[in-house]
């Protein structure tokens, strides 16, 4: 009886035979099944980044170092050592510019390979590489702020002043910025 | 003669099997990667029970105190040629467990692996992946990374 | 040649003589058991071969039938003794059996 | 038995030069772990004990009988009498009620 | 209930009040008196110790012991605190192991890990922690781990030397005549995983079991207290990855009970849609990995060609497939996309197809029956003294099940029922698998129509409600909270400190620490093909064994 | 020929009394067997000789082998007996003065075929039955024995 | 000369050596397939370099030579091991005139041949002086005890049908008719033959889930792949015996041939893979049970039915 039990079992297994593998796509050069959330490597828009520092400090392996820029209002810049990184998307999460986040994982590639030898992993970044023109046109867009700020303090004050000596402010002393924001990228 | 040795070496970089260790949760991702929809075995690798047959092991992830010895035994047992596979952010720094108390800070610099593989735990797309790569090191007949050096030569286990 | 091979199995029978008497473990005694038979069962062999005695040989056939049955009621005793006294060699044991 | 004889020793010496090919091409690094016994990854726990505890003493016995029993059948090939084949066919049965009587006598008697 | 404020009233406590629907909270003025108060709790009813979990506070130089009480059978449970001295010499307290089996185990931890002194304890030995912390009291708050850091090569060379020393003693124990040896099963092993047991054999036969684990041990418990309470969540789920959701909702939960915040009921029906999708990525491994025990791949290969369907549809809805890091205090990580239940369908769709292939070549199988049937026999009795829970509680007959005993999220509008099987023999336990697995694909289309009906009723919006803010500080408290968890109950006690963005404690109690403390018991007497067996069916995750 | 075979046989014979390891000893009387068993294939018993291997190489060395790994593989050392050599010598002269001395009347028949493999089933077909009752009974007797001395270690223990 | 080259490649060293692979390809890919995988693949047409490159592999990786054990048993195991596997493809009939030795006792001589191989895999386990090679070595006693019985009996009843031990004239003399009366022997033949070969439900003396790989486990490299290439051989001797007792041989449906020989071969594999794939190990306690109180009193009753059936149906008296 159970022999016969046995060998229906074993003649139901062997229908397998018919079925197709899911195993159909080289797994090496195309993923199986990739979302468009997939937590990969990261992308570091430093444009966007308004270096807040939030993304470094909720990550929970310290897995983000600020890089410091010579910039005053955006002067760090995240970077990932992804050896560490654990893709808990957390980061990404806390980002606060809208509409992107300037931190991303989503949509990140899924093979991230290194040599194995301890040194190679501890440089294995995701660097953000900043043209030296950015930075250039960011310092000089500081500037011009800058020089703004400074102007329209002075103007400020100016209109403090006239408002103390009771003059009309109405119309500004000084008009038209210099527009340094061309040849950003 | 050399043909034949190329021979040996080419047959050496197609056949990669793995001792059955595991140590760390990435070797779900492991488990998955043998299974039916990404299927390693169609590369040639192939899990064997004991380390005496097996020519990789894989650090999969998390190397605690504990496991430590058994890990560097296990690997000190292959025989020659063998390599070394490390997964997850674990294998690296502790990864997620970097601030606990007991697990071992630096696993590949006491066990230097061939190819680091990032993720926690790595897709199974990322694992045959960086297994390719043991293949081409085999090929250029790179000679492994744990046998150039590491803190396990040191060590007493 | 018959006489020669037949020297042997009486060398053979010595031997096995000289295992079973010279008192030593329960192993070799069974091994030289099996020699004095398997003696017995050469002179038949040879006999049925040189002098055409073929119903020898199915007397050999029997005698193997005799040494198996033999070996394997002397592993079961050695074993049985061992059990109760823990000794190897027959000589040694000095409780009584079961 | 020439012809035998001679296969024999072709297959003796392929297989030695299949093993001198093997020990040629090997490396070789022996190494005081690598040699220790392998015990899932740890020294071993104990010394491999130098006897086993058998409880399956009866089979032996048992195979003993059987395989003799097989000795006559294989006799029993060159039968070409009736009644020899009916002597054989009685002398299956026999054992084989033997046998079956004998495996409940042990299991009743390890059972109980 | 009464009945056993009744019991506490006779003896001096600071309090007793009431805490949840069946919880009773009480402290007691002395820890003198916890004996006396055990043993009358037990004869009331109360026979199952769920775990014990000290905390540590220098400021009042006091370790508050926590004692969980259950029944399992009229779900009243206890929570029971005291006091006790915090000095190494004078940390002691009675041990409750003669009286309550289960608690064996677990005093042996909360001794490795805080230095409590059990008295009368059969055999206080070191357990989980390695052979670097014997002595010491690595969970206290004024351990200096960096100290302790810095010799870890000296600490390595400690534990070698453990495993050396115990082959000696082997070697002196064991007769040199007989047949006996000592069989290390693991860790490197093929079905084993990262856990030795220790296997006195005698040939074929077992004499006794002395599992050795912490292979794995990473300190969780210690962990979370150095991550913020949304990080920590990250080492949450890291309990054990086949079922990480269900552990994170736990953890949520209780954050959210210091926080007071409430969550939507979107977020508690996306808790229950992925909880059993985890749930079931966890059971349909099992199965596969029981008959992978029996030297069968054939139902781990099919099932794991199942499960990359559910790990689809987390993928999908987080981004990750295993380490989905998707349940935060507050409700769920994100937002839903209404395509992503597309997914979710091809996989129940995929599960309906094969899982009558499952119950008729494997469930079925007359070989594993035979197997199966004759060992690791559990009675009802056992459960409830060995705290057992989950399928291996239920296989045995015992009615627990935290989704209904204490329901959380939105399992109180789920429709469903106790599963059980009689024997509790190992293949029941398989059978539990089975059934349930059916049973949380059932509660997944539930949650699913409830969801899309939700949606376009209006009702919930999938892109916002999914999480509502819990502030970043919390305040002082103290909470626990249940969950059913793929491989049992997890109870999670946390503890926080005014004000504070880290959680002060966090104890995990994890069902296969209980489980595992059963192996000795099923394994007694039996051959080593057994083990392998008792061991899948036991459903042990390494991971949650070791913390 | 057939010389060298009886000469390797009896060393062996010899060598497996004398080694004091029990599997080499053991290695050499299953070598012993075989030899044994290829004479008599070339004396043109071959019947004989396969049942030699057979039982000898199959049957008995496995239940010697059972036998060991009860008793186990290493054993004390025994005296011998001096006297036990000049036992086996006596013996083998007599038997040899014995034959010798009868040699002649035997009449040597060279044609005639060694085997008559028909003769078994011929003529002693009868005697199975015989055998299957001492079989029978000598397994009903091992069981009997076997579970006697079991449950009396039971009671003991 | 001839026998040299029979030697080595026919049924000799290169003809094993391509079955070996074969098999092992065939193995893998069939079982891949049954768990809805697809096996090798990349490697070669289908993958069937795969397989050439792990022996090759294995035959020059180091072997390792643990202290403690006697080196000369440690490493002579697997040669003879190999070499007693080798030996039965010289008795089997692979073509009409392909037996290299013709004998009237070719049966006998075959299970004698396969009937010692567990005893050298015992002595492998036994001499490695490892905790579970010893309890494999063991294990594979006690379960070749019980199976060679059966095995032996059931391999007998063509013999006892036909009058002849003979393979050559077995295989002539197989009908229909025959079959039927031989198929209870060959259900009987084939269970002893999982059994001897140690597939499952039978894998019990490398279960890997207990005793990591029973006396494999010490073995690495050439060691090993003499072993694994014995064992192989070994399916290839046990399945040309089935194929020659029972199936008949090298005749085909309409023309004879070796390709008819090596299709049922096939088919017997195929069943005992997919065997393999349905069923789990059972214990070794129930092994034994099922072996000497099932199988081994039932090849005895087959043994009397088919000697019943040559009197009064096969009508050969
Ligand atoms: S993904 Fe997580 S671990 Fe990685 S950098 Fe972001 S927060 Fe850190
Ligand atoms: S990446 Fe986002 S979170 Fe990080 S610093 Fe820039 S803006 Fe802040
Ligand atoms: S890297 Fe991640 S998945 Fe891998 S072991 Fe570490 S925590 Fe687990």
């Amino acid at each position: 009886m159970m022999i016969i039990d046995m060998i229906k079992k074993v003649i139901r297994v062997f229908r397998v035979v018919w079925i197709k593998s899911p195993a159909q796509v080289d797994v090496r050069y195309t993923p199986m099944h990739h979302p468009a959330r997939y937590r990969g490597q990261h992308t570091i828009d430093y444009e966007s980044c308004i270096g807040c520092d939030a993304c470094n400090k909720i990550c929970p392996v310290h897995a983000i170092t600020m890089k410091e820029l010579p910039l005053k209002k955006q002067n760090i810049v995240p970077e990932v050592n992804l050896s560490v990184c654990i893709f808990c998307g957390l980061c990404e999460d806390v980002c606060p510019t809208k509409p992107s986040k300037s931190i991303l994982l989503s949509g990140g590639r899924y093979d991230m390979l290194s040599g194995g030898w301890h040194e190679d992993q501890e440089d294995f970044w995701v660097n953000v590489d900043i043209p030296q023109s950015y930075i250039e046109s960011r310092l000089e867009e500081e500037e011009a702020t800058r020089v703004k700020k400074e102007l329209a303090a002075k103007k400020r004050k100016a209109i403090a002043k006239a408002k103390a000596m009771g003059t009309d402010v109405s119309k500004p002393t000084f008009d038209g910025t210099p527009d340094f924001s061309g040849g950003a990228k | 003669m050399l043909k034949i040795l190329d021979f040996f070496n080419y047959a050496q970089s197609e056949s990669l099997w793995m001792a059955h260790f595991c140590t760390g949760c990435c070797s779900l991702e492991m488990a998955a990667a043998m299974g039916p929809r990404y299927d390693w075995e169609r590369y040639g690798y192939l899990p064997t029970p004991t380390p005496r047959q097996a020519d990789v092991l894989m650090i999969t992830g998390l190397v605690s105190k504990k496991i430590l010895p058994a890990l560097l035994r296990t690997y000190a047992q292959m025989p020659e040629p063998k390599y070394v596979v490390a997964l997850g952010a674990c294998s690296f720094d502790g990864g997620p467990y970097n601030d606990s108390l007991s697990v071992i800070k630096n696993p590949t610099e006491i066990l230097p692996a061939d190819v680091f593989i990032a993720g926690c735990p790595p897709k199974p797309e990322a694992i045959i992946e960086g297994l390719e790569q043991i293949k081409q090191k085999i090929k250029n007949k790179i000679p492994s990374a744990a046998s150039q050096g590491g803190l396990w030569k040191e060590m007493d286990f | 040649m018959f006489e020669i091979e037949m020297l042997f199995a009486f060398a053979l029978f010595g031997v096995g003589l000289y295992g079973v008497t010279s008192g030593r473990d329960f192993l070799r005694i069974l091994f030289s058991l099996e020699m004095l038979l398997n003696a017995v069962i050469m002179m038949l062999a040879i006999t049925a071969h040189y002098l055409g005695m073929t119903q020898n040989i199915t007397m050999a056939y029997m005698v193997i039938v005799l040494a198996t049955l033999e070996a394997g009621v002397g592993i079961l005793i050695f074993a049985l003794a061992h059990k109760v006294s823990k000794m190897v060699i027959p000589d040694d044991y000095t409780q009584e059996v079961i | 038995m020439e012809i035998f004889l001679i296969y024999t020793v072709g297959v003796v010496l392929a297989v030695f030069l299949l093993y001198f090919i093997g020990i040629l091409m090997a490396p070789y690094a022996p190494d005081p772990i690598k040699n220790d016994h392998f015990e899932c990854g740890l020294p071993t726990s104990s010394s491999v004990p130098k006897k086993a505890n058998f409880s399956f003493f009866v089979y032996a016995i048992m195979f003993i009988i059987v395989d003799m029993t097989g000795l006559f059948f294989t006799l029993f090939v060159y039968a070409d009498a009736k009644h020899a084949s009916l002597i054989g066919a009685l002398f299956a049965v026999i054992m084989a009620i033997a046998i079956t009587i004998a495996m409940k006598e042990h299991r009743y008697a390890e059972n109980s | 209930m009464q009945k056993i404020k009744d019991i506490l009233k006779e003896f001096s406590t600071e309090y007793i009040e009431d805490y949840k629907k069946i919880w009773i909270k009480s402290k007691l003025t002395t820890s003198d008196s916890l004996l006396s108060v055990a043993k009358a709790l037990k004869e009331e009813g109360l026979r199952s110790l769920s775990t014990v979990s000290p905390t540590d506070f220098p400021d009042t130089d006091t370790i508050e012991m926590n004692y969980f009480f259950e029944d399992l059978q009229t779900k009243r449970n206890l929570w029971l605190k005291c006091d006790i001295p915090r000095e190494i010499e004078k940390c002691e307290i009675a041990s409750l192991t003669p009286l309550f089996a289960s608690a064996n185990w677990h005093e042996r931890e909360a001794f490795s890990m805080f230095g409590v002194r059990f008295l009368n304890h059969p055999d206080l030995r070191p357990i989980i922690a390695s052979e670097d912390f014997k002595g010491k009291a690595p969970f206290r708050r004024d351990f200096d781990w960096d100290a302790h850091e810095k010799d870890t090569m000296i600490h390595m060379k400690m534990i070698v030397d453990a495993f050396k020393e115990e082959q000696e003693n082997n070697e002196i124990n064991l007769d040199a005549d007989s047949s006996e040896m000592v069989l290390n099963w693991g860790p490197t092993h093929p079905a084993s995983g990262p856990i030795r047991l220790r296997i006195h054999t005698d040939g074929e036969e077992i004499i006794s079991v002395d599992p050795d684990i912490g292979y794995v041990w990473r300190a969780l418990e210690h962990l979370v207290t150095k991550k913020d309470f949304i990080g920590a969540i990250v080492a949450v789920e890291r309990l054990c990855f086949m079922d990480n959701i269900n552990s994170m909702v736990g953890y949520s939960m209780a954050v959210e009970e210091i926080a007071g915040t409430e969550i939507t009921p979107f977020a508690k029906w996306m808790r229950v849609l992925l909880g059993e999708v985890a749930r079931v990525s966890s059971h349909v491994m099992g199965l596969g990995g029981f008959f992978n025990n029996l030297g069968l791949h054939t139902l781990f290969m099919w099932n794991m060609d199942m499960r990359e369907f559910f790990l689809d549809f987390l993928e999908s809805y987080s981004g990750a497939r295993i380490a989905t890091a998707a349940i935060e205090p507050g409700g769920v990580r994100y937002g839903l996309d209404m395509t992503m239940f597309d997914e979710l369908q091809k996989a129940i769709e995929k599960f309906d197809e094969g899982i009558d292939e499952v119950y008729t070549i494997f469930v079925q199988n007359p070989t594993m029956k035979m197997r199966a049937k004759q060992v690791g026999q559990l009675s009802a009795d056992d459960i409830e003294d060995f705290g057992l829970s989950g399928i291996v509680a239920r296989g045995s007959g015992v009615k627990t099940d935290i989704r209904m005993d204490e329901p959380y999220a939105a399992y109180d509008e789920v429709d469903m029922e106790y599963i059980t099987q009689k024997d509790g023999t190992s293949y029941d336990r398989f059978v539990m698998l089975f059934e349930e697995l059916k049973q949380s694909v059932n509660i997944i289309r539930q949650a699913k129509k409830h969801i899309e009906d939700g949606v376009a009723s209006g009702a919930f919006n999938p892109t916002k409600d999914h999480m509502v803010k819990v502030p970043k500080k919390l305040p002082k408290g103290e909470a626990i909270s249940r969950v059913e968890w793929a491989r049992g109950e997890v109870l999670m006690h946390l503890v926080t400190q005014e004000k504070s963005s880290k959680p002060y404690r966090l104890k995990l109690r994890a069902p296969s620490f209980n489980h595992t403390m059963m192996l000795d018991h099923l394994l007694k007497d039996k051959t080593l093909s057994d083990v392998p067996l008792v061991f899948g069916s036991l459903y042990i995750c390494q991971g949650d064994l070791d913390r | 020929m057939n010389i060298l075979l009886l000469t390797i046989i009896l060393l062996l014979a010899v060598a497996s009394l004398m080694i004091k390891k029990t599997v080499p000893a053991m290695i050499s009387f299953a070598l012993m067997m075989l030899l044994l068993g290829l004479y008599y294939m070339s004396i043109d018993a071959k019947l004989l000789g396969l049942f030699q291997i057979f039982i000898y190489a199959g049957g008995i060395v496995v239940l010697l082998l059972f036998g060991i790994t009860i008793i186990g593989i290493e054993f004390p050392k025994a005296k011998t007996r001096p006297l036990a050599v000049v036992n086996a010598l006596l013996v083998f002269v007599i038997l040899s003065t014995i034959f010798f001395r009868g040699v002649d009347s035997l009449s040597k028949v060279i044609d005639k075929p060694t085997e008559d493999i028909h003769l078994f089933a011929h003529s002693f077909s009868d005697m199975v039955i015989l055998f299957a009752l001492i079989g029978t009974s000598l397994l009903y007797g091992t069981i009997k024995m076997t579970d006697a001395l079991r449950s009396k270690r039971r009671k003991d223990v | 000369m001839d026998t040299l080259i029979q030697a080595f490649v026919f049924p000799g060293l290169l003809y094993i050596l391509l079955w070996t692979v074969g098999l092992f390809w065939f193995f893998r890919k069939f079982m891949a397939k049954l768990h809805k995988r697809v096996g090798p693949h990349y490697n070669g047409p289908a993958g069937t370099y795969q397989t050439l490159f792990d022996f090759s592999k294995l035959l020059t990786k180091e072997s390792i030579t643990p202290h403690g054990v006697n080196p000369y048993l440690f490493s002579m195991m697997p040669l003879l091991a190999l070499i007693t596997a080798m030996l039965p493809a010289a008795f089997i009939p692979w073509t009409e005139d392909y037996p290299v030795v013709v004998t009237s006792y070719g049966l006998l001589a075959l299970v004698v041949l396969i009937g010692i191989e567990p005893f050298l895999l015992f002595l492998t386990g036994f001499g490695s002086e490892n905790k579970y090679s010893f309890l494999g070595g063991i294990r594979v006693l006690a379960q070749s005890i019980s199976m060679e019985t059966a095995f032996l009996l059931s391999a007998l009843s063509p013999a006892l049908l036909f009058g002849t031990m003979n393979l050559t004239e077995i295989v002539e003399q197989s009908t229909w008719l025959s079959f039927l009366i031989l198929f209870p022997g060959f259900v009987v033949y084939f269970i002893a033959l999982l059994g001897l070969l140690e597939q499952p439900p039978f894998n019990i003396p490398d279960a890997e889930q207990e005793i990591v790989y029973g006396f494999y486990t010490e073995y690495s490299g050439t060691n090993y792949f003499l072993l694994k290439m014995a064992a192989f051989a070994e399916f290839m001797a046990v399945f040309g015996t089935a194929t020659t007792l029972f199936l008949g041989g090298h005749y085909g449906i309409f023309f004879d041939g070796y390709i008819f020989f090596f299709v049922k071969m096939l088919m017997v594999a195929i069943v005992m893979m997919t065997i393999r794939a349905a069923t789990p190990r059972i214990t070794l306690k129930q092994m034994l049970s099922f072996s000497w109180r099932y199988l081994v009193p039932i090849s005895l009753l087959n043994v009397a039915w088919v000697m019943v059936a040559k009197v009064f149906f096969f009508g050969s008296i």
